[in-house]
This record gives structure tokens, C-alpha cells and sequence, in this order.
């Protein structure tokens, strides 16, 4: 049920102000032309597209988007930053969300005692060192 | 630079009151401070404002004058390199002035309290960002007594 | 010609083959590749936030060492040449990270971005040029119909990376034809493997990979090269792979071929 | 000692609201030479201004300052009030103590003072200021028009239906510019080439018009006026007396390689060719590149098959002087190349076209004769996806951060005709949003949606990925958040418009102004739309912003009055702040004619009485008619010999003394 | 320089005999070792007292200013610093060229008096003869001789134009153009000017200009200060009144030093004849600088057909006061 109060815009949220300071993009310079949901090759595993994910920003509704798989599901592999007309890096904004979930001890994506079992041989280095780079803190 | 980060500077300097005078040229600059009046954007009253045809009119005994009778700034703009309405008039300020910048820095003037800048008919917004700019710096270095006439009372 | 080079730990481990055969080609064509010294592991994917500073310290100690040599960095991997170039251009046009990692690492020499870092791609297109290097091939890949697959991290974002054209590159075509193959072009060369999403999204990934060799069997690929040891382990995990239908190898290794220096 | 009048706005309350006007009256008393001073509410108003004019005559003011909005926008009103009341007008100052004051300020105490002080300052440059008196010079009666498209064409008959000479300028073979390569027009449909090709035959028939086509104008000096141009007349390699249009030598021409300009690369051409059947003039030109006998020597086919003996391979480019009194610029627009919107697939595959190409497809002249198919294989298309915004309100470097305006409307228009033509095919419009502010607009593109089926789709495309025969368009509707995947047989782009790449360079020619997409400034962009800075030149159509047709004659219409306001004056007055020399101090140096941007300063000699002997010197001399007042040279004159007129050193250094006090 | 002297001597008898000038302007030796003033030559018979020494410091082309010689016909004679002076003089339109025959006179440098006191050499001294990279002070108690870099001026240390860079007739044969010390090294003591705090460098410069007694004499030097007026004497303009009040020596400096840009030759005249040995040098040379380095290497009074560096631009100038370009994100 959507309530009324919720979608009241609220730009000036501390949490949506730090996003912006942490990925140092300005979200109010995307005006919604979903180009970056468009090209998306990883959007079959999002929950919240793309440029769902700045209209949230926009409202204010972080909450949702910290509890959403999408972010998870983002690649940074900046087709969407080397296509968006209006020179949003929403890579950037992706980890930034991340980040602020995290950098919450305890909160981390990757239980790290698991790791070992999920690799298999022949995985490389870099996607652990990725993985972890992006997963844990 | 905000108003809101202004403010704050002025009220760490509490009494100081500066006086920028800025020689805006009249095609552009001076048509983008009357652009930033239009638009009701904000900046302080300490910066006041003398007219000329072209950044080129700009002599550098003005700039030294201001200074002597008691400015803590001194602001020349102009029409973007390129956009003079005179064809070339600012592209010989830019020379004119880089030199003296540089020769104002060598004997002490802090860099803050002189500034050139290229500000267009439509750029109202960096008229008053370009203003506002200069203020919060000048504040933060206090009055300024060098070159100033110590006969002269503001 | 000298030129520092940075591996980076996939290619000591499970890339080797993408270090080998560039090294040895690279001696064919007489260029010298000088592994940097106490080199450390760049990080493998470049910290997109604007207040990490830790994980960029180790680019900035090679590229800083490469300076203090006076010669062009080169990379391989494609994740580590993505973290260079980018650290570096963070050091060349952000003054306040560049003032913060110098007062940190306190080298002799502040570092301001004065490298340059080019991927072995780039040293071959630019350094030695296609047409030389067609000159030398030995073993021509005649018939060979091979797709290229850039991936992301060498094409974007192009401001920084400067490397091809990020939605139609040519130069691994380019390579490619200079051997005598044939390159096959196929739209999805440049779409996204999913990168380190296998270790924990696998099923996003294996419909990112299958939209890939898709395409390229569809223009007629019978193998498929790359630069990155990540997509090809995720290339080579899809379902069409694995069934046999194409083949994953490094660029390199068809440079060897070509060089006669496979078993050099 | 002059008596000095000062007059302080309120504005209304624009003023008066920041400003404590009895504080500044108070104030303005005791300022060094005021003997009178006086507030109201509306100064510029009638009764404002007969209180000017009446205590200039009441008070015997030889100075008058007043205190109101920008000099930028009543100072002439006020100097014609004090011109009204028998004082010089160049004796009254403005202090703006609105745009700089009262508007930008909210602290009422801080911004009286401030008002007091810019009064201050106007006041002791008042006290200075010398009665200066215009000189005037003659207007050449004859306007040139750069640029033949509709803007130009359009502009050309106004100003030659009024009487005066016009010199069109056109670059290419033909006039008719990008409209003549319209098929249809929005929001009426009618068709493009039936309204424009009448207006081109009336510029060519008409006796007071001379189209100077395969033209380019290569120097323009001078003033409001009088400006003298150089054009350039590029070698045709035909004789346009001898050639009779026939066309014979277009159909003989061995060569036909090069790509068709007109037809938008989508057939050849000769080459020899006239852009299109309809070109005026009606004349060939040799393409010296593809030309088989410049090339080679060898052929000369043209040359044997004309019956005129029109073809002349010796011509060369040749100069013409001419004097203008005032110049339009109507130069017109691009579209933006879109090799870098690789996603697209625009330079790799055939069935992805700009809309511009749609229009050739589409157009019964064109090179389909109006079959509309696909160009990689003539088949017929089932599915068209039509993307807007291609490079339009695009911030990153490959596109342009404004709206490019027109292409919602033909967008719509295409689809339309598409689905006119066949039924059965599908149109898809991806948008970001869709702009029809324009009279008819929003009808017709809303009949797009209900009368013709056209889907529209609020988002846009990733990626278009061609597989087999089709396009897959990767897509989105962001309204719905459904991913979408459109098997498309044929791609439109309305790619974004852009100023002509030489639009600086004309610029700079003209000392007009460009705007950072390199669109030409107009002088106000509300009050003075159709002027420039410079005085004497006027902007019209889309070199000055995009632009649908009807604005771009409206523009054409306006600035052709403006310039007729100039060529009707038999003399221009001059601005008579100028500077002069001091001929006693000047030493000869004349580094102020080597920096001169008009080169209004020359030497002269005079001959000085010193010491009883008569002494020859080399002085700096300044032609008022050519001098623009910029000043510049005051500041390179050290001794300050030469001083600027209504802003002389002494006025200057007696503001900042003012200011500082 | 003895036997360029007996040249000299016969070259202007000649001149003045043949009719071929009304003036010769040349140096003619004071009573003191260390004065060798310049002197108008009217008649042969004077000429025995011209003199070329290492003493002829004094530019004679400031002289020249037209007024001053009204309409006479004049034999100078330039050293190479002199003819860089010529130069810009003529660029300023301040001679009259078909007025004035140039000899010129390639220089081995000039003896700075206070160092040839600060080495006691001037105690007796008769004379001082050249040999060459050394000087022999001839003194009642004998011949010492130095090291010639030892006690010529600083600036001729730096000098890279010793050779006339015009004359109508060179004497002697040219001297070896490269310098004692490296040329760039001149700008070093602005470099460690530049290096100081804001608040040091004020200090150092209000020290230096309180001292001026505004005797203009650094002005009245200078061949790049030749206008008819001088704008510090326009009483109208009122820029600079006589009270002594140290912003009006300030602006004096500056703006004097601003108006020589372009056009100052750095022959360091204007230094040598403060008597309050205000460093102006420091001042002239800072523009110098500014300008090689943001606009091109420019020597005034090497060819007065260029352009000086304030009356021509170039599109792409660099400035010093924008940071950055223009757009892009956070601006």
C-alpha cells in the first residue's frame, strides 16, 4: 500500500546527502529517460532498475533501496555511466549504497567463514579480491 | 559558494565590513550583474560596482587607486576570451592583468584581494558566485592596510 | 625499448598463460618488459567512492616507481589496467587526493600523475603498429574465425581510459586481422560478463555470458579471445562452453601462436 | 561649479522596498555640487521625467545623476529627457541602484548605504562629465543576407519589397538550404518543397535581389552602416550566362560517384550537379574533386556535350568588394555526427537513419521515389522504432545539452506518414519527454497517438543489437519499469542540431558573439531577439538557437524590419564616447594603434610651437567615425594622452574615490 | 679599449670635420678615476677629452630624445646595452633614425666603482687597462691585477648582448657573446623573492620603497621612459601628490615598473643611479619573467619591428588568474 506521506520528496535526507558526497554525482541532473535500465546487461537480476534507483534517491526513499537486491546485482561495468545523457555515474551512486550498508560492522554481503567453500579451482584471484572489495569491509 | 557558507563568514569577522569595488565591463559583466539582479540572486552590499565600456578600459592605476583609498578587494571582469564585444579588447586584459596579479603577489598583496574574471551577459549565477567568492576570501584575510593612503578615511 | 611492467597477482596464478605468451611475444618483437620490483596487488576493481584512499596507495607506489624509471607502465590484465589508469588520472586531476596519498606515502618525489599507463594492447597498436607486427607474424591464423570480447574495464569509462571507441572498439579486430585471422563482429563484444558477480549473483552472470556467445556463435565465432582472466573464467563457465561449442583463450596466447613462440 | 539635479527612483516598491529613499535623499544633500535632488515613484514614468526636465529648467542643473534601475535600460530615456530640457545629454549619469542594489541585497541598512554610495560615485563622475556631441555618417543602402535558406530567403524578399538592394550569400550550388530537403511540414503537413520553391524562384526573379550562390563572405570590416565585405565567389567551372539548365551534362557525366549532399549520402550524384531540380540557380557546378578531367586531364565529356559551350574548366574563385549598410546573418544549423552514439549503430548499419534521411526516404523526389524501404535490402519495413533526444539534452561530451526543438514535431510527422503509408507497419516512439508548445502542435501529435496508432513509449533505448535481419532495440519504458525488446526493421534517430561548425569563425568575422554551443547571441534574449551587439547585424533562423520553420520566418520577417530601419536613414548617429588624443603629451609612441581592435588610430604629424621654434612631431590620431569606444588604448597610452570620452580617467579615479569613501 | 679609444677620438674628429654630424655624443673623462660622463662634442678640438674606458656606464641613447636634439645631426656612440636602449627608443618613435649615425662599440663589461672599493683597489689609482679577461689597476704603489668578473657590474656578468644590436658603424672586433654567470640566473633573486610569504614580501618591499625620495631619477634614466609627459607629472590627473606618505611611493613603483613591461631592456640603469639603492631591478625583472614564461621569451630593443608583448595577444594566451577550465562537474 502506497501512503501518502511516503512519497513526499525529501532531497535534503542526511542519508541521501551523504550518497551524494560519498559518489560525488548529483542526482537531480537525471531527468528519468531510463537509458541506464535500457542498457543494463545485469538488469534481469535487479529488483529496482536503474534509474528507479535515482528516482528513489530523489524522494528521499533510501530505505527500500539498501534493502534491494539490485545493487547487488550491479557489476560496475559503467555502461550505463558512459551512456547517460545527462553524465550521471550511477556506478558510482551503486557503490555508494553499498558502501553505506557495508561499512555498518556486521553488515557485511559475504559471510567471510563461507568463502572458501563457494570457489571452485580455477576462479580467479581477481574476483576474490573483487568480491571482497565490493562485498566486505 | 553559497550565501549560507557567506553568512558564516561574516559572522566569524563580525565588525569587518569590506569593500570590494569590481570594474565590470558593460556588454557582459555588467550586464550579468544586472542578470544576478534580475534573478534576485544574492550577494553582499559591500561589493560596488563602476562601469566601464571594456575590460580594457581598466587602467592598472584604477586597480591601485581602489586600493589606496581603503578597498580590501578588487574585482575586474569581462567578456569571455573570445566573446569581447570590442572583437579583442579582453584578450589584451588578460595580459595586461595576469602581469599585474602576478607583479601585486610579488610585493605582497595577498592573490585573494585581486581578482579577474570573465563573467557573460548570462551568467548572473557566476556573477554573484564570482562576488560571493572574493567576499568570503577577503573576509577570511581581514582589512587590508597595504598600498592603502593612510590619510584617507573610509 | 624498455618498459616497466605490472602483472598483477591473477597472471602468477591461474592467468599464467596471459603473462607467458605476452612476454614471450613481447621478445619476438623486441620489446623489454621489465617486471617492477615489490610490485603489490593493485586491488582489482578501482574504489568508485570519492573518500577511499588505502585501497589506491599500492597503484600509486607503481606508477610513482615507473616514473622514477622514466618509462611507460604497461599492464595486461584488464582489471589492473583499469585501476592504474584510473588512480593515475585521480592523481593528475584531483588535488586533494593527490595531497593526501603523498602525505601518506612520503616518497622522494610527490607523485602527480606523471606516468603513463598503457595496456599491452596499446603497445601494440601504438608502439609497434599493426602493420609491423603483421610483418612478423610467422605462423599466419589463417581460417581462424575468432570473436573478440573487450568487457568493460579496458573501453570504459572513456574519458579516463582512452583506449577505443567504448561502444564500437576495433582494435582487437585490428590485432586479430594483423595475425591472419579472421575477425568475427558481433554486437555484444562489449557487454558486461558480470565480472565478479560469480561469486555471488552466479545466475545473473551465466545469462550475461549466454547473451555473449550467443552472439558471437551467431556471426560464426569458432573461439573467443579476451584480455581479463575474470571474464574468461566466466566465458568458460557458461553453459554453451562448457558443452564445447566455442573456445575462451587470452589474446596473447594467438599472439604467441602467430609469433611461433608458443613454446618458446 | 557646476549644479547638480539628482533624482532617486523608488521603483515602485522594487527599489524603495531595500533602500530607505529618505535616508539617500538626506544624503544625496550633502554630496560636493548638489543643489537640488528629488524622489518619486516611477521615474522613467512621464511625470518622472517632467520633473526632470522641469528642475533642470527650474534649478539651472548643469549636471543631472539619477538614481534608478540599470543604465542598461533607461539611460537613453533619461539622457533624452535632459536633451528635452535643453542640457547636454551626455552630462546626465545613471546609478543603478536597482539590478546592483536594491535586487541583489536584503539588509535594508546595508544596502542604503550602498545606494548612497553608488549615488556618490555618479555624482562625482557627473560633476566631470563634458558635453559630447554625436557625429554622424552616411548609410549605404544595400543589405547583404549570409546564408540561403528559408531564413535568408525570407529576410532578402522583405528587405528587397521595401525598396533596397539585397546581396544573397549562400554557400552551396542552390538556395533552399535544409528545408527544400523536407518532405512534409508540421503541423499541416503540406508540402515542403510546394511553399518553399515559389518563395526561391521570387528571390531569383526579383530585380533588387542578386543571389550570390557557391558563395562564401570572407572579410567584412567597418561599421554600422558601412561595413565593407569581401565575398568570395568559388569557381563554378560553368558560365552562368552561357548555361541554360538543361541538363544535359548532369545525365552525360561519367562520374558519378560522390555521395549526394542533398539526398543525405543516401544516392550519388554527378560530378557535375545541381543539388536538386528545383536549385536556383538552375546552374551546374563542377565538383573538382570527383571530377574525372581535374583529376586526370583526361574526359571533358560536359564540355562537348553542352550546347552553350557554358563549361569553363580555366574559372577561378574571384573577389567582390561591396558596401553593405547592414547584414544578416541566417546561416542555419546541423545535425550532429553521431559516430561517437555507437550504441545506435548508426555508422555500422544501413537501416538505422537520422531523420533527416527519413525525409529523403519518404519524399517522392527522393532517392526511393517516396517508396519507403529499408536501404540495406529495399524490403518494405514491418516494425520502426523511432528514438528522440540523440544527442539533445545530452550534458555529456558527445551531445548537447539543450533541446533541440523541433524533433518531437517531426518525430510525430514521421510516424504519421509511416503509418499512412503502410498500415499494417508498426511505429514506436522512445521520448524522454515530448515538447509541443507551438500553435497545432499538441494536436498533432496527439493525433499521432489516437488517429494514427503510434506507440510512445516515455524511455529510452540501450543498445540496439542487429541480429539477422532485424535490429533487437534494447529498451525501457521507465513509466512501467518493463524491460523492452523491439525486433525493429528499420531505426530513426532525431539526432540533436548544432550550430554550423564555422559559426565561431563567421563570429569572429562579424565581432558577433557565440553562446558555448556556438549559436549566435542575440542582444537581449527577450527585448532584442533579431539584433546582435554589433550594431548593423541582425540573426535570424536557427544559427541563432534550433528553430521550427514558422519561428525561423517570423525571426526572417523581424530582423529584414530592423535592418530596413537602418538602410530607410539617410545618416546613423555616432557614438560620440570616443577617445582622443591629447596631442601635446602624446610622444609619437602609437602603441595604441598597434593595439587598436578598429584600427582607429593612425599618425599624423604636427607641428608644435616650442620655445619660439617650430617643432615636427609624429602624434596618435583617432578617427571618430571608426573608433568603437572600448578604451583599450587608454591603458596602453602611459602618459594617458589619449583619454576615452564619457569615461576618462579623471571620471574613473573619481568613482573609486567616490566609492571608497 | 686604449687603442679603441684613439679610434673613437679619430672617428668623431672626422665626423665633426667632414660635416658629416652637428654633435658628437660621447663620454669624456671627470676628475675622479671612476667618472666618465657623457659629453657633447662640438668641435674637433674638444674631442682630445673623449674618452672609452671601463668606466662608461652611462647610456647615451636617452639622450637622444628628439626634443632634445631638436633638429641637429648626431654621432653617438652605443655600447651593447646602449644599442638595446636605441632600439626601443626607436620603437617608441623617440628618435629620429636619418637624425643620428650609431657607432657602436662592443662592450667587455663595466666596472662597478663599489666593488673596486670594496677591494681597496682604488686607493692611488691613475688608471685601469683591460688585458683580456683581466683588468690591471695602475695605483701610485704599482699594478694589480684582478679577475675582470670580479669587479664588473652585476649586470654585465648576466649581459647577453654586448655587441651593438644596431649601428651604422661597428668599432673593434665583437666580443664573445656568452655571459660570466647563466642568464637564467638572473631571475633568481625574484625566485627567492617569489618563495617568501605574502607578509614577508610585503615587508621587504615596504622597506625598500619607503626609502624612495621620489627624485625620479630611476625614471629620468630609463630609455623605456620617454614620453613627452610623464604621467607622475600630470598635476591634473592628481595620481601622485608630493607628501611623503609611503602608499604613494608604493604606487610610484608600481605603476612606473608596470609601464616599463614590455619595454624594459634590463640594462639596470635605473638601480645604478638610485641614490637610495632601491633594488628596482628585482621589480623589472619579475615582469621579465612573467612574461617568458606565460607569453614567450621577449627581449625589448632586439627588434623594433616586433610587437611588445602588451599590444598583441594570442587567442590561447595563459593567464594567471583563471583556475581550472571552464564547466565540467562541480563548477
Amino acid at each position: 500500500m502506497v501512503s501518502r506521506e511516503k512519497i513526499t520528496p525529501d532531497m535534503a535526507k542526511k542519508e541521501v546527502v551523504r550518497i551524494c558526497e560519498i559518489s560525488d554525482e548529483n542526482i537531480v541532473d537525471c531527468m528519468q529517460c531510463g537509458k541506464c535500465t535500457a542498457g543494463c546487461p545485469a538488469v534481469h537480476g535487479m529488483d529496482i532498475l536503474p534509474h528507479q534507483v535515482i528516482r528513489l534517491l530523489q524522494l528521499g526513499q533510501i530505505d527500500q533501496l539498501l534493502q534491494s537486491e539490485a545493487i547487488w546485482s550491479c557489476a560496475a561495468c559503467f555502461t550505463c555511466a558512459s551512456r547517460c545523457p545527462r553524465a550521471v555515474d550511477i556506478s558510482k551512486i551503486m557503490e555508494a549504497l553499498r558502501l553505506t550498508l557495508v561499512r555498518v560492522k556486521g553488515n557485511n554481503r559475504l559471510d567471510i567463514e563461507k568463502v572458501p567453500k563457494l570457489l571452485d579451482k580455477n576462479i580467479p584471484q581477481q574476483a576474490i579480491v573483487s568480491g571482497f572489495r565490493k562485498y566486505v569491509k | 559558494m553559497s550565501v549560507i557558507a557567506n553568512n558564516a563568514a561574516v559572522k566569524n569577522a563580525q565588525a569587518f565590513e569590506p569593500l570590494i569595488v569590481a570594474f565590470c565591463c558593460n556588454w557582459c559583466s555588467y550586464a550579468g550583474a544586472d542578470l544576478a539582479g534580475t534573478s534576485r540572486l544574492n550577494y553582499p552590499a559591500n561589493i560596488k560596482i563602476i562601469r566601464v565600456p571594456c575590460s580594457c578600459r581598466v587602467n592598472a592605476n584604477f586597480v591601485l587607486r581602489a586600493f589606496q583609498r581603503g578597498a580590501d578587494g578588487v574585482i575586474i571582469a569581462g567578456c569571455h576570451p573570445g566573446d569581447c564585444h570590442y572583437m579583442t579588447g579582453n584578450y589584451y586584459t588578460r595580459r595586461r592583468f595576469s602581469l599585474l596579479k602576478n607583479l601585486l603577489a610579488y610585493v605582497g598583496i595577498e592573490e585573494a584581494r585581486f581578482k579577474v574574471d570573465w563573467i557573460s551577459a548570462s551568467e548572473g549565477n557566476k556573477f554573484a558566485d564570482v562576488m560571493n567568492g572574493v567576499l568570503e576570501k577577503v573576509h577570511k584575510l581581514g582589512p587590508n592596510r597595504k598600498l592603502r593612503d593612510s590619510r584617507w578615511r573610509r | 625499448m624498455n618498459y616497466s611492467y605490472y602483472p598483477g597477482c591473477t597472471l602468477k596464478t591461474k592467468a599464467q598463460n596471459l603473462e607467458k605468451f605476452a612476454l614471450h611475444s613481447a621478445q619476438a618483437l623486441g620489446v623489454n618488459l621489465v617486471e617492477q620490483e615489490e610490485w603489490q596487488c593493485c586491488g582489482a576493481v578501482y574504489p568508485l567512492s570519492t573518500d577511499e584512499i588505502a585501497t589506491k596507495l599500492a597503484s600509486v607506489r607503481s606508477l610513482a616507481a615507473a616514473r622514477d624509471k622514466g618509462e611507460s607502465l604497461v599492464t595486461l590484465c584488464a582489471a589492473c589496467h583499469q585501476l592504474m589508469k584510473r588512480v593515475n588520472h585521480d592523481m593528475q586531476t584531483k588535488e586533494d587526493m593527490r595531497e593526501k596519498v603523498n602525505n601518506y606515502l612520503q616518497l622522494d618525489d610527490n607523485y602527480q600523475g606523471e606516468s603513463k599507463v598503457i595496456h599491452y594492447l596499446e603497445l601494440l597498436r601504438d608502439e609497434i603498429g599493426f602493420e609491423t607486427l603483421a610483418q612478423k607474424v610467422k605462423v599466419p591464423l589463417k581460417g581462424r574465425k575468432v570473436a573478440a570480447y573487450y568487457g568493460c574495464l579496458l573501453l570504459r569509462p572513456k574519458e579516463i581510459m582512452n583506449f577505443d571507441d567504448p561502444e564500437r572498439p576495433t582494435v582487437l579486430e585490428d590485432f586479430l586481422e594483423s595475425l591472419g585471422a579472421s575477425a568475427i563482429h558481433y554486437p555484444y563484444k562489449t557487454e558486461c560478463c558480470g565480472g565478479y558477480l560469480s561469486v555471488d549473483k552466479e545466475e545473473v552472470v551465466e545469462q550475461m555470458v549466454d547473451n555473449i556467445i550467443r552472439s558471437a556463435l551467431e556471426q560464426g565465432a569458432e573461439e573467443i579471445v579476451t584480455a581479463c582472466p575474470l571474464c574468461k573464467y566466466n566465458l568458460e563457465n557458461s553453459r554453451l562452453c562448457s558443452k564445447g561449442e566455442i573456445s575462451i583463450s587470452y589474446f596473447t596466447e594467438l599472439l604467441a601462436e602467430a609469433l611461433d613462440v608458443k613454446e618458446a | 561649479m557646476q549644479r547638480v539635479g539628482v533624482f532617486i527612483c523608488w521603483c515602485g516598491t522594487n527599489i524603495s522596498s531595500t533602500v530607505n529613499i529618505d535616508e539617500v535623499v538626506a544624503a544625496v544633500k550633502n554630496m560636493p555640487g548638489v543643489v537640488y535632488s528629488k524622489d518619486y515613484q516611477y521615474m522613467c514614468s512621464e511625470v518622472g521625467q517632467n520633473l526632470v526636465k522641469d528642475a533642470i529648467k527650474e534649478h539651472n542643473l548643469t549636471r543631472v545623476v539619477v538614481a534608478a534601475c540599470s543604465p542598461r535600460m533607461h539611460e537613453s530615456t533619461f539622457r533624452k529627457a535632459a536633451k528635452a530640457a535643453g542640457l547636454n545629454p551626455y552630462l546626465l549619469e545613471i546609478a543603478n541602484i536597482r539590478e546592483h542594489c536594491s535586487w541583489v541585497h536584503k539588509d535594508k541598512k546595508a544596502a542604503t548605504q550602498k545606494a548612497i554610495s553608488l549615488t556618490k560615485a555618479a555624482v562625482a563622475k557627473a560633476i566631470l562629465n563634458q558635453p559630447l556631441i554625436p557625429g554622424e555618417v552616411g548609410v549605404e543602402q544595400r543589405a547583404l543576407v549570409i546564408g540561403g535558406g528559408i531564413a535568408g530567403i525570407q529576410t532578402a524578399l522583405d528587405i528587397a519589397d521595401a525598396g533596397y538592394e539585397v546581396d544573397l550569400v549562400e554557400k552551396t550550388p542552390s538556395i533552399g538550404g535544409k528545408m527544400a530537403q523536407l518532405d512534409k511540414t508540421f503541423p499541416t503537413l503540406d508540402c515542403s518543397a510546394c511553399i518553399l520553391t515559389p518563395k526561391m524562384v521570387d528571390a531569383s526573379m526579383h530585380d533588387k535581389i542578386n543571389i550570390y550562390s557557391y558563395s562564401e563572405v570572407e572579410e567584412v570590416n567597418g561599421f554600422v552602416g558601412n561595413f565593407e565585405v569581401v565575398i568570395k565567389q568559388k569557381a563554378r567551372s560553368i558560365d552562368m550566362e552561357k548555361c541554360t539548365g538543361c541538363g544535359i551534362c548532369l545525365a552525360k557525366c561519367p562520374a558519378k560517384t560522390a555521395l549526394s549532399e542533398f539526398e543525405e549520402g543516401l544516392s550519388k550524384r554527378a560530378a557535375i550537379y545541381t543539388p536538386f531540380p528545383q536549385a536556383v540557380p538552375n546552374v551546374p557546378v563542377i565538383d573538382r574533386e570527383t571530377c574525372t578531367k581535374f583529376r586526370t586531364g583526361k574526359c571533358g565529356v560536359c564540355a562537348k556535350v553542352c550546347p552553350t559551350g557554358a563549361i569553363d574548366y580555366e574559372q577561378k574563385d574571384e573577389r567582390l568588394n561591396q558596401k553593405y549598410g547592414a547584414i544578416i546573418v541566417t546561416t542555419g544549423y546541423d545535425l550532429i555526427n553521431l559516430d561517437s552514439f555507437g550504441e545506435y549503430q548508426y555508422a555500422d548499419h544501413p537501416d538505422v537513419i537520422t531523420g533527416l534521411e527519413f525525409e529523403r526516404l519518404v519524399n517522392a523526389a527522393g532517392p526511393t521515389a517516396g517508396k519507403l524501404v529499408r536501404p540495406s535490402d529495399k524490403k518494405k519495413p514491418k516494425k520502426v522504432v523511432f528514438i528522440q533526444c540523440v544527442g539533445s539534452r545530452d550534458k555529456s561530451e558527445r551531445g548537447k545539452s539543450y533541446c533541440s526543438k523541433i524533433c518531437c514535431m517531426y518525430t510525430a510527422k514521421h510516424a504519421m506518414l509511416l503509418r499512412d503509408k503502410y498500415p499494417d507497419c508498426e511505429a514506436y516512439v522512445f521520448y524522454i519527454d515530448v515538447r509541443t508548445a507551438g500553435k497545432g502542435f499538441e494536436e498533432f501529435q496527439r493525433r499521432a497517438v489516437e488517429n494514427y496508432g503510434v506507440n510512445y513509449i516515455k524511455g529510452m533505448v540501450g543498445k540496439i543489437f542487429p541480429t539477422g535481419d532485424k535490429l533487437k532495440v534494447n529498451g525501457v519504458d521507465a513509466l512501467s519499469g518493463e524491460v523492452l525488446e523491439i525486433d525493429a526493421d528499420m531505426v530513426v534517430l532525431a539526432s540533436a542540431t548544432q550550430a554550423k561548425p564555422g559559426a565561431s569563425d563567421v563570429g569572429r568575422m562579424l565581432s558577433i558573439s557565440t553562446d558555448r554551443d556556438n549559436f549566435f547571441t542575440e542582444a537581449h534574449p527577450k527585448l532584442r531577439p533579431v539584433e546582435t551587439h554589433c550594431a548593423g547585424i541582425y540573426l535570424a533562423g536557427a544559427c541563432q538557437g534550433p528553430k521550427d520553420i514558422p519561428e525561423t520566418v517570423a525571426q526572417a520577417s523581424a530582423a529584414a524590419a530592423k535592418a530596413i530601419g537602418i538602410l530607410s536613414k539617410s545618416k546613423l548617429v555616432n557614438n560620440p564616447c570616443v577617445s582622443q588624443v591629447d596631442e601635446s603629451v602624446c610622444s609619437g609612441c602609437l602603441a595604441c594603434t598597434k593595439m587598436c581592435p578598429y584600427e582607429a588610430i593612425t599618425e599624423k604629424m604636427v607641428e608644435q610651437k616650442v620655445h619660439g621654434k617650430i617643432r615636427r612631431r609624429r602624434v596618435a590620431e583617432v578617427n571618430a567615425a571608426l573608433c568603437q569606444g572600448c578604451g583599450g588604448c587608454t591603458v596602453t597610452c602611459r602618459p594617458g594622452a589619449i583619454d576615452l570620452k564619457g569615461f576618462s580617467n579623471k571620471q574613473i579615479l573619481a568613482e573609486v574615490d567616490a566609492i571608497c569613501q | 679599449m686604449e687603442k679603441i679609444k684613439e679610434e673613437i677620438r679619430q672617428i668623431a674628429r672626422e665626423a665633426l670635420t667632414g660635416k658629416k654630424v652637428d654633435i658628437i655624443l660621447a663620454w669624456e673623462k671627470g676628475p675622479l678615476w671612476y667618472d666618465s660622463y657623457p659629453a657633447f662634442f662640438t668641435k674637433e678640438e674638444e674631442v682630445d677629452s673623449l674618452t672609452w674606458d671601463s668606466f662608461c656606464i652611462n647610456n647615451l641613447s636617452k639622450y637622444l630624445l628628439e626634443e632634445t636634439m631638436a633638429d641637429k645631426k648626431v654621432g653617438v656612440f652605443v655600447k651593447g646595452c646602449d644599442a638595446l636602449a636605441f632600439n626601443q627608443m626607436m620603437q617608441d618613435n623617440r628618435i629620429r633614425r636619418d637624425n643620428v649615425v650609431v657607432y657602436g662599440l662592443p662592450c667587455p663589461g663595466m666596472i662597478d666603482p663599489d666593488k673596486v672599493r670594496a677591494k681597496r683597489l682604488n686607493r692611488g689609482l691613475t688608471e685601469v687597462k683591460q688585458s683580456g679577461d683581466e683588468l690591471i689597476f695602475v695605483t701610485k704603489d704599482g699594478e694589480i691585477t684582478v679577475p675582470a668578473h670580479e669587479v664588473y657590474y652585476d649586470k654585465c656578468l648576466y649581459c647577453h648582448y654586448p655587441n651593438p644590436v644596431v649601428y651604422d658603424q661597428l668599432i673593434g672586433e665583437k666580443v664573445a657573446a656568452e655571459t660570466a654567470l647563466d642568464r637564467s640566473e638572473r631571475f633568481s633573486q625574484v625566485e627567492a623573492l617569489e618563495a617568501l610569504s605574502a607578509e614577508e614580501r610585503f615587508a621587504y618591499w615596504d622597506s625598500q620603497f619607503s626609502k624612495c625620495m621620489r627624485c625620479f631619477a630611476c625614471r629620468n634614466v630609463c630609455p623605456a621612459c620617454s614620453c613627452e609627459r610623464c604621467t607622475f607629472d600630470d598635476d591634473d590627473l592628481d595620481i601622485l601628490g608630493k607628501a611623503r606618505e609611503d602608499s604613494e611611493d608604493q604606487f610610484f613603483h608600481l605603476i612606473r615598473a608596470y609601464h616599463v613591461v614590455g619595454r624594459c631592456i634590463d640594462c639596470g640603469e635605473c638601480s645604478r643611479v638610485c641614490p637610495q639603492d632601491i633594488p628596482l631591478e628585482k621589480l623589472n625583472r619579475k615582469l621579465i619573467k612573467d612574461i617568458n614564461a606565460l607569453y614567450g621569451e621577449y627581449q625589448a630593443g632586439l627588434d623594433p619591428s616586433t610587437k611588445a608583448p602588451l599590444v598583441t595577444y594570442q587567442l590561447e594566451d595563459a593567464d594567471s588568474f583563471t583556475a581550472g577550465e571552464k564547466g565540467g562537474k562541480g563548477t
